[in-house]
């Protein structure tokens, strides 16, 4: 696809990638970032990643159905409750290690 | 031109999605990537917006951008984190090793997506374009006929964690204390 | 669409609700005591209620065959079944918890009360016909777990295994949650049945995203059942809980998620061969990840000192075992064959089971404190001061080695049995290489047992419960060994009994 | 009858296991294993020599899903075997009384265990069960030698146990894939195990070509026997066993345990895959001739008895696979007196070595000579057992060795030569070593004056006294005991390319097998033919 | 009586004297302990002359036989317990139990103060029972099964005092050369037995006797006669294993006399004698026997010249006599070899007892260099020995002529034969003469020297003296009984060859044999007696006339004497070049193959699999960053391989 048609014309796949770079991104802040509530964020950017791309799919799809949104929906409370999870944790874990940075949470191993 | 505004638009917003979203992996202070995060979630509920799920994107501003975002924020302040100095994992190896692969994941499902959009994909939204309310309306039929069980069980899993939380957060105390 | 909830419907998932309110129940007596844990006696038998419960009206359904609410869940033969292995595993699991230095506290109730909640995620992934279901009982399950992993009386590594599990595991559900939008947009549906409808179709097409969506999907699976390369959590979270969530994770966690791999590889087609032959590329790839599977987890557990890690590197393989099982039912040329391979899969996991709470129960009696890494070397001369352990772990790690008549050894036995009814052949000679090294490390800890004498004694813990565990799994290894076929004919009619 | 002699042991084992005193063990269990002895005699009166066919069956389903069936039967290369390990048993016990002082309970149901194992694999004829009581007899071993053993017993055992495990396990494989063609190529239709039914495949040959099917089954199986006989070079954990393991694990390993290999290759190997068989003959003859030097010449400087006896056993029982490989009258009949002989001589062997280990706790042979002026009875029964070994005429080693070289010098001129050079280094091995211990000077341990070494006591006197009668009886009129193998061994000889057997119950009528089929691995409905050219006889 | 229950007699005596006396070993009584074995020894001979009687007379049966129950019975293999007696079988059971009567007879005396007399007596009717199992048996496994069993009877026999290592070491030589010899044996049986289908001396007999004569080297008989002959080698110590008989001198000397020179080691020869129609049928055979027995002959006659111990000296006497009648096989002469073996066996039995009559006297002590002078001391003895040296000479009418020169005539004539085989018999013919007078004049004429008056030499008493005087008697009329036609018809009488007559038909001749003119045979007789006496004359000159002069001939060929004095090294050799490379090798081949490469090996496999394990255990490192990273690279990888990236990148960048 030429880059002026692609320019024109913005479709699914336009959403699609949008959709996989900000999952790249949340990959890549999962397995660089120290910090474990970046760590937390990045997780919760790739599943913000994929709701785009069930909104696109959805809206894009031939007989227009709505699944899509509906999966949003869950994956959407899915993510608060992971988050909620996740911070309780990292609550926990720094009350006993004074320490956020994974750096730290290397005693298991081997 | 409707259809270039449209455009114009899009990409707009997912230039904001995209740089905000590099912001979160990229910024040293956990605040700013807090507030990065934010942002791209809103430039998301704006995507989602503009494929006309108006619902869905609502429920992306309140859940996300309201509610888990304050949870990410009271946190951080909770633990009162400074700039960091050493933000990024060590290892220079490691570092290229993990770039790459991420690289090579996201570059392989760009080029699949690309590839496969000369062949499979519609460049244009299927016919059935239906106002804000209709759709929400749609939505509500489908969580509420098609998919009760997993709305039924999104409660459910909603209250064991919960109480789970509750219980994970008072651990100190709870557990310390002798038979 | 004429979607009330129907009767039938709420037969379906009455399991489910039973363990619910059973664990409800201690929760809401101790908010309504003004905060005070309620004994843990009658935690533990409002809990094991509802299990038994649930496993009553599981029973009770078997042989019932429907879809509920809108084709969103299946109630086969195979889901009695997984159920069935879930919720046993579920209550010895509790079993071991009442008893366990770790786990009582005052927080006992909230405990089983997660327990039941992750049980209730597993019966949904096993009943889940539709992966955005599959995909919502697996974070049930985990997110329970997550929680269950850290609220061990022991301080620092549990919470670094719950962190840990937590992370990884939100990061391979996120993945996974990515591959469904793929198949989602490529097939146009999550539902199980029309992904494999479309699934031969696409593969033939060789829809690149399509090929992205199902690998994401297979890896998540693949992260949960913990194979080779996404095995690394394995061990570390298994040392880190206490050793009764350890068992529960190991035994329920695999059964629940293997029975949705198997639903994920069904025939579309009862007549035609399987969907997935139509691309050889994923029948490589899913082999190379079973022999590394094997291989790696048999050998990273021959250099371990620490038993508890050994029993997860020692699941590690089994989990290449039972993807052997899995590949076979999922590439089979025909479905007759890819039931039999499902029935195989299920026999296993039952024997892997009842083999894996036993083992984990030896070593809850023998933690003697929190936080202590029982190794090897502890076990010494624990034959001569405990027989009846002794002789149980005995049993149960032989089963593990698959040495005849055990079941372990059956299950094995039908396991290569169906790989090479499919010609197979390299994965059954893997699989029965790695069962060679295998030996060396089930029978250190016998070694330790009944060859070595030592000075130190360690402590052994009462707790009744436990101990029952362990005669009952034992004596299970040998009864169900040397009967193993009214258990292989029950598995394969329930298998047979598929919509 | 068949069930009663193979369970019985493990109801002694019961009886022992739950004994309230440690003393009372030791007489219990003789008590025990010799009544078992004399019950299975009774199988000399049932059995009928005239006839190839299986005898004494009992058939059952078992796992029928897995086309498993529990199928017992005795023919005449089977029957002496058994004798054999009832015969060894009580002997063994008798052996056994001072040397096992700890845990006796233990050792004792250990034992019968085992018992109830090798049994099971001699008399099994469904492939699967057969392979249970194979595995199975591993594990009181593994006891026997990890508990009660030497200085490295645990390198031993484990050595011992992962080598035979992981022959087993590629024949494992192998008798899945039998099972599988036999449900698709016989009319019968069923996934089945009974080795009567698998005789009936004709399993396609390539001569020339390794990557046949019967080629591979044919070395899947011999993988597993080979260990577990053991041929070289998959032989050095037998000198470890043997070396560690304490007296009684040695008598039963040498003398009945290792036969379950040779055993294997006879009924399964041999019939199952004539043609690879015949074609690989060479193969085994080799190893054959190559395991009975390498073991003579290794045993020769070996500086212990007991290890030195153990290389003796890899030499003899390269005897025993030459003769099975001869693949004529003369070499199997001669192997299968063969294992007989070593089952008593080298047990014989074991137990006297075992007999001075406890008086000396010392098994060097430079800290020996002389003991013939000081033990004079101990000397005479092992030059008895050593000229046994060695195979001199009028003892039973004799009758063995003779017929296997000449059914190998028939097979192969060239072999059966260097076979006969073996007969004269396995004499120098057995008398250098009796020089260097009984003749000579006093040595070291045995001029030691402040405990002066007892000769034989009655016990021991009385436990070697059956395995010296059977020496000279076997040795002098070997019919009475070929007679019974003698019609077994021309139908397999004669018609191996072919092989049948037909099965007969206790009351003599032929057994029919029917059973009704659930296989599940295979579903009935969906049979095609799996290998091209794979048909039933 | 009945000839089944004779043979059981025969057979069962010594038996019976064996588990007597083997029961009671323990036992101090000389006198019960050697009444019962002498017993049983002259039950058996009685029974044997009942027996053999038979064969005398009228249409008497060509033999006798009783056959006692099956042996082996597999596939064609059809082997019974079954005895014969014919007329080669009943010259050697004669001679068997004739003399070892006589032996044990002798041993009684010689065993009084041993520890152990009853375990001797069991051992020696052990033995006499083993060697009429080999001279009786009606085919070739039993045959062998006696051939083994002396060789068993020979090693306890040798290895009797075995406290000391020296003899427990002479023993086990005996047994394992002779272990190698049995090895040809069974080779020879198996060959036999797959060309014929049996193993039974007549049955062999019958079917060669169709067969023609092989010309080659590689057919069936000529392999079965040669595979036999090294039985026969190892039993009857030929080149290249006579080592062991030298050293058997280790054990008793009657055991000396019965064993090592009457009985057993001629079981090759009887062997062959029996074996002979198949042989006859095998000339390259013959001719290997010939040359070996020839070679052995004046080998072992060369070492006899030089050795001082007094049953060395018969040792090497014995081993070259062997190779006499080896030599006459070889040319087809079986009958002299027989004939030899008899004679032979009356004067060296003899000339053992003799000597060990002289040990007896002298204390033990062996060396001949110690005695001298003896004449007076031991007057039967030096009388007995006397006759035992001129029967062994061969001067005429004693024994040892007559045989030797019937050897020696065929050597020449036969058409197996030729000149070089007969020089090879004068040379060894003319050594014996030497070494044999050097003994004599040593032992018993030259001056004493050992210390008169503190060893009191005086003959024992009359279980010694019979025996000798028997022996004595026998050798000086012993050759009787096959007077070559020649001289048989120049006496009165004209005595024919009884010999002869009586093999006639059981043995076979090669095709030719017998012809020869008799001016020859006369010359031929000549020229053999008197190289003899010229010989034994010189060794008079030696020792006794000139004691000075031997030393100085010696020191003129110092090397030469050396040579045979080390008896050629042989012992030295086979150490060196076959023994120790077998022990030294084996022990390396024990250390690289068991221990270095198979036991290795394992390990290399164990570690490689740690190494796997261990691999895994550093990539498990507790980062759970790189933990994620595993999962990312494994998810690259799967893609990138799914959907083939590497290949579309190049489909889109290459073109």
């Amino acid at each position: 696809m030429p880059i002026a048609d692609s320019l024109a014309n913005v479709g699914l796949s336009h959403y699609l990638v949008l959709s996989a770079i900000l999952f790249t991104f949340g990959l890549l802040g999962v397995l660089l970032r120290r910090n474990v509530i970046v760590i937390l964020m990045s997780i919760e950017l790739m599943l913000n990643a994929v709701n785009i791309s069930f909104v696109a799919f959805s809206r894009y799809s031939p007989n227009g159905n709505m699944d899509g949104q509906a999966m949003v929906f869950f994956v959407m409370t899915i993510a608060a409750a992971e988050a909620a999870v996740g911070l309780a944790l990292a609550t926990t874990i720094f009350k006993k290690f004074r320490e956020v940075n994974i750096r730290y949470f290397e005693h298991l191993k081997g | 031109m409707p259809v270039l505004s449209e455009n114009l638009l899009f990409f707009i917003l997912a230039g904001l999605t995209i740089f905000s979203g590099l912001m979160v992996i990229l910024q040293t202070n956990p605040i700013f990537c807090a507030l990065a995060l934010a942002m791209t979630m809103i430039s998301i509920a704006g995507i989602i917006a503009s494929l006309g799920a108006w619902f869905v994107a609502g429920v992306q501003l309140i859940v996300y951008a309201g509610a888990v975002m304050v949870l990410f924020v009271m946190v951080l302040m909770l633990f009162d984190l400074k700039d960091e100095v050493r933000a990024f994992s060590r290892g220079l190896v490691s570092g290229f090793v993990k770039i790459a692969s991420v690289g090579i994941i996201g570059g392989v499902v760009t080029a699949a997506i690309w590839m496969s959009a000369e062949t499979v994909f519609p460049t244009t939204p299927s016919g059935l374009q239906v106002s804000a309310t209709q759709s929400t309306k749609q939505l509500a039929d489908l969580l509420f006929k098609k998919y009760i069980f997993s709305f039924e069980a999104m409660g459910a899993l909603l209250l064991i964690i919960a109480i789970g939380a509750v219980a994970l957060s008072r651990i100190q105390g709870g557990t310390h204390a002798d038979r | 669409m004429t979607n009330l909830i129907t009767l039938r419907d709420l037969l379906v998932i009455s399991p489910m609700i039973a363990l619910l309110f059973m664990s409800l129940i201690p929760v809401l007596m101790k908010v309504f005591s003004d905060n005070k844990e309620p004994k843990p006696f009658v935690t533990v038998v409002y809990a094991l209620l509802g299990v038994i419960l649930a496993v009553g009206l599981t029973a009770s359904l078997a042989g019932m065959k429907q879809t509920a609410f809108s084709e969103s869940l299946v109630f086969d033969g195979m889901a009695v079944w997984g159920s069935l292995i879930v919720l046993f595993s579920g209550a010895f699991a509790l079993m071991l918890a009442f008893d366990h230095v770790e786990t009582d506290a005052k927080q006992f109730s909230e405990q089983c009360f997660l327990m039941l909640g992750s049980m209730i995620g597993m019966l949904i992934v096993i009943l889940s016909n539709d992966l955005i279901v599959t995909f919502l009982g697996i974070e049930m399950m985990s997110l329970c777990l997550y929680i269950l992993v850290a609220m061990s009386r022991e301080e620092i590594l549990s919470k670094e295994a719950s962190f840990k599990y937590f992370v990884l595991g939100s990061f391979a559900s996120a993945i996974f949650l990515y591959g469904i939008a793929l198949l989602y947009g490529t097939v146009g549906g999550t539902s199980l049945p029309v992904v494999a409808a479309k699934t031969g179709e696409l593969l033939a097409n060789h829809n690149q995203l399509f090929y992205i969506g199902m690998a994401m999907v297979i890896l998540g699976f693949a992260f949960k059942v913990s194979v080779f390369p996404f095995h690394a959590w394995t061990p570390d979270v298994y040392q880190g809980a206490s050793t009764p969530i350890t068992a529960f994770m190991a035994t329920a966690v695999k059964t629940a998620t293997f029975i949705a791999i198997l639903r994920l590889f069904q025939h579309a087609d009862p007549s035609g061969p399987s969907a997935f032959l139509a691309e050889p590329k994923f029948l490589t790839v899913l082999s190379w990840l079973a022999v590394l599977t094997m291989m790696v987890g048999n050998a990273a557990a021959v250099i371990q000192n620490n038993f508890k890690r050994i029993l997860a590197y020692s699941s590690i393989s089994h989990s290449g075992y039972l993807l052997i099982g899995v590949i076979t039912a999922g590439f089979a040329p025909r479905i007759e064959s890819s039931l039999a391979a499902s029935t195989v899969v299920l026999f296993y996991l039952f024997s892997y089971s009842l083999m894996t709470i036993g083992a984990f129960a030896l070593v809850a009696i023998l933690e003697k404190q929190v936080g202590h890494a029982l190794t090897v070397d502890d076990l010494k001369g624990l034959s001569t001061r405990s027989p009846v352990l002794a002789g149980s772990l005995t049993l149960i790690l032989f089963s593990l080695a698959g040495v005849p008549p055990t079941v372990g050894f059956f299950a094995k036995f039908s396991l290569f049995g169906s790989a090479i009814e499919q010609d197979l052949y390299w994965l059954a000679f893997w699989g029965v290489l790695s069962s060679v090294i295998a030996v060396y490390y089930y029978l250190r800890p016998v070694v330790a047992m009944y060859m070595s004498e030592s000075t130190e004694r360690i402590e052994l813990q009462d707790g009744f419960l436990t101990r029952m565990a362990l005669v009952l799994t034992a004596v299970a290894t040998i009864v169900f060994g040397l009967a193993s076929s009214p258990v292989l004919r029950f598995v394969s009619e329930s298998v047979l009994n598929r919509l | 009858m068949l069930s009663l002699i193979v369970f019985l042991p493990l109801l002694a084992a019961l009886i022992v296991a739950v004994l309230p005193k440690d003393s009372w063990v030791r007489p219990t269990a003789f008590v025990l294993a010799a009544l078992q002895f004399l019950f299975s005699l009774a199988l000399l009166a049932q059995y009928d020599p005239s006839t190839p066919a299986l005898q004494l069956t009992e058939y059952r389903p078992w796992i029928e899903e897995l086309g498993i069936s529990y199928f017992l039967g005795i023919d005449g290369i089977s029957l002496w075997l058994v004798l054999l390990t009832t015969f060894l048993l009580p002997v063994v016990i008798g052996g056994s009384w001072t040397a096992i002082d700890k845990r006796s309970k233990l050792f004792h149901a250990s034992l019968f265990v085992l018992q109830t194992a090798m049994l099971g694999s001699f008399v099994a004829m469904d492939l699967v069960l057969f392979y249970v009581f194979f595995e199975l007899s591993l594990v009181p071993m593994y006891f026997i030698v990890g508990i009660w053993g030497g200085a490295r017993r645990i390198y031993a055992t484990m050595k011992f146990f992962i080598y035979t495990m992981l022959g087993s396990l590629l024949m494992l494989l192998a008798i899945i894939y039998l099972m599988f063609t036999a449900q698709e190529v016989l009319p019968s239709h069923q996934m089945t195990a009974n080795i009567l039914e698998l005789y009936k495949l004709d399993i396609p040959f390539i001569a020339g070509q390794f990557l046949n099917p019967q080629t591979l089954l044919f070395f899947a199986f011999s993988a597993a026997f080979a260990i577990k006989v053991p041929m070289f070079p998959v032989h050095t954990w037998l000198p470890d066993a043997h070396v560690e393991a304490p007296t009684p694990g040695s008598v039963v390993l040498a003398g009945v345990m290792l036969k379950m290999g040779s055993y294997g290759f006879l009924r399964f190997v041999i019939p199952l895959f004539p043609e690879a068989a015949e074609h690989y003959a060479w193969v085994f003859l080799f190893l054959g001739v190559v395991g009975i030097l390498y073991g003579a010449l290794v045993a020769m400087v070996q500086p212990d008895i007991k290890k030195l006896v153990a290389y003796s056993s890899v030499s003899h029982m390269g005897y025993v696979m030459m003769g099975l490989f001869a693949l004529n009258t003369y070499g199997v009949t001669g192997s299968i007196y063969q294992m007989l002989n070593h089952g008593v001589s080298t047990g014989a062997l074991f137990l006297l070595v075992g007999m001075i280990y406890e008086r000396t706790h010392s098994r060097e042979i430079d800290k020996y000579g002389g003991l013939a002026k000081v033990m004079p009875i101990y000397t005479i029964l092992f030059f008895i057992v050593t000229l046994s070994s060695i195979a001199v005429p009028m003892t039973n080693g004799f009758i063995g060795e003779f017929l296997i070289l000449l059914g190998s010098f028939q097979a192969s001129k060239f072999f059966g030569i260097w076979a006969v050079v073996g007969v004269v280094l396995g004499a120098v091995y057995m008398l250098w070593m009796f020089k260097r211990v009984f003749f000579g000077e006093a040595g070291e341990l045995v001029k030691d004056e402040h405990h002066p070494l007892r000769d034989l006591g009655k016990r021991e006197i009385a436990v070697m006294a059956p395995l010296i009668v059977l020496i000279f009886w076997m040795g002098l009129l070997p019919n009475h005991f070929l007679k019974y193998s003698k019609v077994s061994i021309e139908h397999l000889v004669e018609t191996k390319d072919a092989y049948q057997l037909a099965a007969l119950d206790a009351e003599g009528r032929t057994v029919v097998f029917e059973t009704p089929a659930k296989p599940i691995l295979k579903p009935l409905d969906s049979v095609t033919t799996r290998v091209a050219g794979v048909e039933a006889k | 009586m009945n000839e089944k229950i004779l043979f059981a007699v025969l057979l069962l005596a010594p038996v019976v004297g064996f588990l007597f006396n083997g029961f009671r070993w323990k036992s101090k009584n000389y006198m019960i302990a050697g009444s019962v074995a002498t017993g049983a020894a002259g039950i058996s001979f009685l029974s044997a002359l009942l027996l053999v009687s038979k064969l005398f007379g009228e249409g008497a049966p060509k033999s006798v036989s009783a056959g006692f129950f099956d042996w082996i019975l597999v596939g064609g293999l059809q082997v019974g317990a079954s005895f014969v007696i014919d007329h080669i079988s009943a010259l050697m059971v004669l001679v068997v139990t004739g003399v070892g009567t006589l032996i044990h007879l002798f041993s009684v005396g010689y065993m009084s103060h041993d520890e152990r007399p009853s375990k001797y007596f069991a051992y020696l009717n052990l033995f006499l029972f083993n060697m009429l199992l080999l001279i009786l048996g009606d085919n070739l496994l039993l045959m062998f099964v006696g051939w083994e069993g002396v060789g068993l009877s020979s090693y306890l026999l040798i290895g009797f005092w075995f406290s000391d290592k020296e003899k427990a070491a002479a023993g086990m030589k005996a047994f394992v050369t002779n272990r190698i010899g049995d090895a040809g044996f069974l080779l020879g049986i198996f060959t036999l037995f797959f060309l014929l289908g049996t193993v039974n001396f007549s049955e062999i007999i019958a079917k060669v006797a169709g067969m023609s004569v092989e010309t080659g080297w590689t057919g069936p008989l000529t392999l079965a006669g040669l595979f036999l002959f090294v039985g026969a080698a190892g039993k009857s110590a030929q080149i290249p294993l006579y080592v062991w008989l030298p050293d058997a001198m280790a054990g008793p000397t009657p055991v000396s006399a019965l064993i090592h020179a009457a009985t057993m080691v001629t079981a090759g020869v009887y062997m062959i004698v029996r074996l002979s129609p198949m042989f006859v049928l095998a000339p390259n055979a013959l001719l290997i026997v010939a040359i070996v027995g020839a070679a052995t002959a004046v080998m072992a006659a060369t070492i006899g010249l030089a050795q001082f111990d007094i049953k060395k000296v018969l040792a090497y006497s014995t081993v070259s006599q062997l190779g006499f009648m080896f030599l006459a096989c070889g040319v087809g002469a079986f009958g002299a070899a027989m004939f030899h073996l008899i004679t032979h066996a009356f004067f060296k039995a003899l000339m053992f007892l003799g000597s060990g009559s002289v040990i007896h006297a002298m204390h033990e002590e062996q060396d001949i260099r110690k005695m001298g002078g003896l004449k007076k001391y031991l007057p039967i003895t030096h009388a007995t020995f006397f006759v035992g040296w001129i029967a062994i000479i061969g001067i005429p009418p004693f024994a040892g002529f007559f045989s030797k020169d019937e050897i020696l005539w065929f050597a020449f004539s036969s058409p197996l034969g030729g000149f070089p085989l007969w020089f090879a018999g004068v040379v060894g013919a003319a050594c014996t003469a030497f070494y044999m007078t050097r003994l004599m004049a040593l032992t018993f004429w030259a001056k004493p020297r050992f210390d008169e008056k503190h060893t009191h030499p005086h003959e024992a008493g009359p279980s010694m003296a019979i025996p000798l005087i028997i022996l004595a008697v026998l050798s000086a009329v012993g050759g009787f009984m096959g007077i070559p036609h020649v001289i048989g018809e120049i006496l009165p009488g004209h005595p024919g060859n009884w010999l002869e007559h009586w093999l006639e038909g059981s043995i076979a001749k090669p095709e030719g044999f017998g012809h020869g003119s008799k001016v020859m045979e006369w010359a031929l007789m000549g020229i053999s007696v008197s190289v003899a006496s010229l010989s034994a004359l010189t060794a008079y000159n030696f020792y006794v006339v000139d004691p000075e002069r031997p030393a100085k001939f010696v020191a003129s060929l110092p090397k030469l004497h050396n040579l045979i004095y080390n008896k050629y090294f042989v012992d030295e050799i086979y150490f060196a070049k076959i023994i120790n490379p077998i022990v030294g090798g084996s022990r390396a081949l024990w250390a690289f193959v068991d221990v270095n490469f198979i036991d290795r090996g394992t390990f290399i496999v164990g570690d490689f699999v740690k190494g796997i394990g261990s691999t895994a255990r550093t990539l498990q490192n507790g980062n759970l960053q790189q933990y994620a990273m595993y999962i990312a690279i494994a998810v690259a990888a799967i893609f990138l391989y799914l959907l083939e990236a590497p290949k579309r990148l190049l489909e889109i960048f290459g073109g």
